[in-house]
């Protein structure tokens, strides 16, 4: 059978590695293996790099080199910082905030805490997946010690108005942690002046190589350490560093961030017409998060009558690669957390498709899916029990 | 993660539509969990001589409601009634764990159809043996 | 200058990637780059090659595939399998039992959990390292819910009696993990035989990549989660799963455990005719760890009079790459635990020098060693205050 | 980690051994702490005209120690009390913060010195002027 080919188009879930940054990494899984805590020249080397790559992360942050700490990624990110801080300021209270639709790494982790004895606000958000500065700050108690909320939404995209949720965390003295994950290479960032306490990152968001990432953590945060152990990372986090996937965080962040404006008019282009596309061939088709305020690369549009899972079948037979927001194999048959919070009716949000851009794409891929999705979803709606075709009744009007 | 049989239901799926004036009619399932299956028969001689679906759902949901109703194609009603969840499951050379419930699913559609059938007859209907001795798998459960 | 040929000696510390294990990385940092929880063909790859190696890992520990976890290296892996079953046991008790020279991520977890209520006995060790199995068995309280003792020490590289431990906390009905870092692909390891319910491995000590480990848990134990978040790992670990990190882990310990009687030979040649030279050109020097009972490639030997890391110095400067339980980078100025808990005098302690053999070395490499390493002692006891040519006072008669 | 000058002071020590019949000798440190520097003086004229030192410890106490005995020779006592633990950490080009507390070992030494030789002249020790003023850097510091 002739093999199609591949138009990956879910660069939110995970994104290759970029040559320039396999390069970078090469040399340090055989070469300069050496352990940087060690004494000789082999590991002076390693050592060396790993400080090189601490300041240019701290650069595209805004950041000191010594409040960049490497981690195993982003969910180790976002644990670190969140039961770190919980447990280190439990005696000056014990409540935190957060929003309905974060990633799992910080709702479940928000949710053991609970356990813990902790008491946890989870904010709701707008249609459009915003979350409301004035709902934060009426959420904030005196036993407030933390408020957690994402750059920007990994299913629908939406991005959040940090600065202004840090400027209140920072008038309340309330440290203000945010999981940077997707906003890498999408947004300007800059921890200072958006009053950024903590910061969590994934390379393999970015082009980076996965089982890598980072933690900011601005000097004077009083954080427990999640990983104890050796003096790595300044006495922070133990284990022996990943050399290679360190540099290749490194150079891929350099890479990604090099010029966050062209990416976004480059790929946001790309996206438009993708959905210009499918709602002018599509009926019963709405998008997702908000129109504007939203990743350059993501593009989420539910269908009616139709599950999410289904949909990627068809298209991974097409070679087409996407996601949903259906249940599929999280394990779990709710549809996606995200979806409900932002007020979509389950079967609607089982019916939803997340195509996610990134750089490698071309109007060529657009024009395919344009070309292949209609037919798909005519399918699907063909032999649905909710979808008919005279009156088109069942359809919930969102 | 999932086997060529189910591939091969889901991307030609037996008996898909609707039977007009059918015999029996069972619908399972609940949006909310993302899946909905509705089962229609034709029914001869208590034997189920015809068998349709329309299906909202996973692949694997898809693929159920297509082999449920190639096995219940030409049985006696009886018959029909044994074709477990996980006959059909087996007849698709394995659902993934977390799936096992479309092959219920299916199972229940089947069953539902028969006794709209039999209720239509003015017959009793038959009571689900056990409804918790499916193989569910480790399925997690849509509580709604 | 001409750069000297640089003979690597500090295996225990970390090893290069083999060849054969970046062959089978390579590949997922570029092309099968799918996320594993994706549904389309090269996520569905990735997934394969995932399960491929906790089969691979499974049976190299005489475990299932489905007790086997992959984490981000061994630090991770003594911090779950130590916090984790402590504080799901947390309502059974609040005793662990350990030994003295475990490493770091054991004995800094457990100081942690000291300060959250839970009281920790250290296990002290006989002069040549071993913890004694009546010793353990004394410890045991009714409240004791975990014991961790590791393998084999990676200073002294003395290997601990395993299975009579594990026998132990089996009969008490007590959880039993042992930190095998250093024992993978020195001893063969059967979990079931050993009594073992959680064992901690890392990838980078085998010749697999740095940032990858793994930890075994039986079926039924009751542990929580260190990382929460997405329901990678059997809803256990969260975070998008490191591909290129557990395939080469896997392969790299297939590697590693194809034949560890010849390994045992092969490098415990070597060492031995390294300890013989040693012993028999430098006066004033003694073996550290069990004669017998320990890691073939390793070797620690302590000068009297000298310190190590100036030691260390010297012999970079001659391209031989060492370790030693002298203070050195670790940030304090006390000489290593496992000196000290073995009962060396704390200036012999200082003195000591750890050479650790691994699959490159060769009879070269010694005798290179066995040229230089007198030479590197005369001269800095030849500066010591505390030796005196004459007479030799000062000696510590250990 | 060290700046080249350390290595070459480490490597090249200046000042090894001992002076027989020293004017002033200072021995400082602790051999739990890993550190043990004996500092030996000869004194002409209120001048310390030749320095010698024996060390046990790590690459930069040798080099403090070679460095703190370059930096005494041919000073008066008064100007070589005054040589600070940041001044021969300078003269290095920089220590390892964990690795100020060798500069320190070396000032103290020399000061021992200097104290041991007005003793023996029957003159008045002088005073450590303010034994926390040293630059530590974030030194760990070892309570023996
Ligand atoms: C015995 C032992 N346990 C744990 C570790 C920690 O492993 P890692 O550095 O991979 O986190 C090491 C090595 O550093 C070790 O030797
Ligand atoms: C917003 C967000 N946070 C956290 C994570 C977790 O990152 P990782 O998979 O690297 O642990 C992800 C992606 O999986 C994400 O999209």
């Amino acid at each position: 059978m002739e093999k199609k080919h591949t138009i990956y188009l879910d660069h939110a879930a995970t994104t290759p590695v970029k040559p320039a940054v396999m390069d970078v990494m090469r040399p340090y899984f055989t070469e300069h293996f050496g352990n940087p805590s060690s004494i000789y020249g082999i590991a002076r080397e390693s050592k060396k790099a790993i400080e090189a790559t601490r300041a240019q992360v701290a650069k595209v942050l805004g950041a000191a080199p010594d409040e960049i700490y490497f981690t195993s990624g982003g969910s180790e990110s976002d644990n670190w910082a969140i039961k770190g801080v919980a447990f280190a300021n439990r005696k000056k209270g014990n409540h935190i905030i957060t929003s309905a639709i974060e990633h799992h790494a910080v709702l479940h982790t928000c949710q053991y805490l609970e356990k813990e004895g902790f008491t946890v606000t989870y904010l709701p958000v707008d249609p459009s997946g915003l979350v409301d500065p004035q709902e934060l700050e009426k959420a904030v108690t005196d036993k407030t010690i933390l408020i957690s909320i994402m750059y920007a939404n990994n299913e629908i995209g939406t991005i959040e108005p940090i600065a202004e949720l840090g400027a209140i965390a920072r008038k309340h003295k309330i440290y203000f942690h945010t999981d940077a994950v997707q906003a890498i290479g999408n947004v300007p960032i800059d921890v200072k002046s958006q009053n950024i306490d903590l910061l969590s990152l994934s390379a393999h968001k970015f082009y980076g190589p996965k089982g890598c990432g980072a933690l900011y953590i601005r000097k004077g945060v009083k954080i427990d350490n999640l990983i104890h152990g050796g003096g790595q990372e300044n006495r922070r986090r133990a284990g022996t560093e990943n050399i290679a996937g360190i540099t290749g965080l490194g150079t891929a962040i350099e890479l990604a961030t090099a010029d966050i404006k062209g990416h976004n008019v480059r790929i946001a282009a790309l996206r438009d017409r993708l959905l210009k596309g499918i709602l002018e061939t599509i009926p019963y088709a709405r998008l997702n998060g908000h129109p504007l305020k939203r990743l350059p690369g993501n593009l989420n549009v539910s269908f009616e009558f139709i599950e999410g899972e289904s949909m990627l079948l068809w298209l991974d037979d097409e070679g087409i690669c996407g996601s949903t927001g259906s249940a599929c194999t999280s394990g779990s048959l709710e549809p996606s957390h995200v979806m409900l919070a932002i007020g979509l009716p389950p079967e609607v949000a089982h019916g939803s498709l997340r195509l996610t851009l990134g750089d490698a794409n071309t109007e060529q891929d657009v024009d395919r899916v344009l070309d292949v999705l209609p037919k798909v979803v005519a399918k699907l709606r063909e032999m649905s029990p909710l979808y008919h075709k005279t009156g088109k009744e069942g359809g919930c009007n969102v | 993660m999932y086997s060529d049989k189910v591939m091969d239901h889901f991307k030609n799926p037996r008996n898909v539509g609707e039977i007009e004036n059918p015999d029996g009619v069972g619908e399972v399932g609940n949006p909310v969990c993302g899946d909905i299956m509705k089962i229609f028969i034709t029914v001869k001689d208590n034997i189920i001589t015809d068998a349709k679906f329309k299906t909202f759902g996973c692949g694997a949901a898809i693929a159920s409601s297509s082999m449920a109703t190639e096995l219940v194609k030409g049985k006696t009603l009886e018959e029909a009634w044994e074709v477990s969840n996980k006959a059909v499951a087996e007849a698709l050379e394995g659902l993934p764990p977390i799936k096992m419930h479309c092959s219920v699913l299916a199972e229940e559609g089947i069953h539902k159809a028969i006794n709209d059938y039999r209720k239509k007859q003015g017959l009793p209907e038959w009571e689900e043996k056990n409804p918790h001795s499916h193989d569910h798998g480790e399925e997690p459960v849509c509580e709604h």
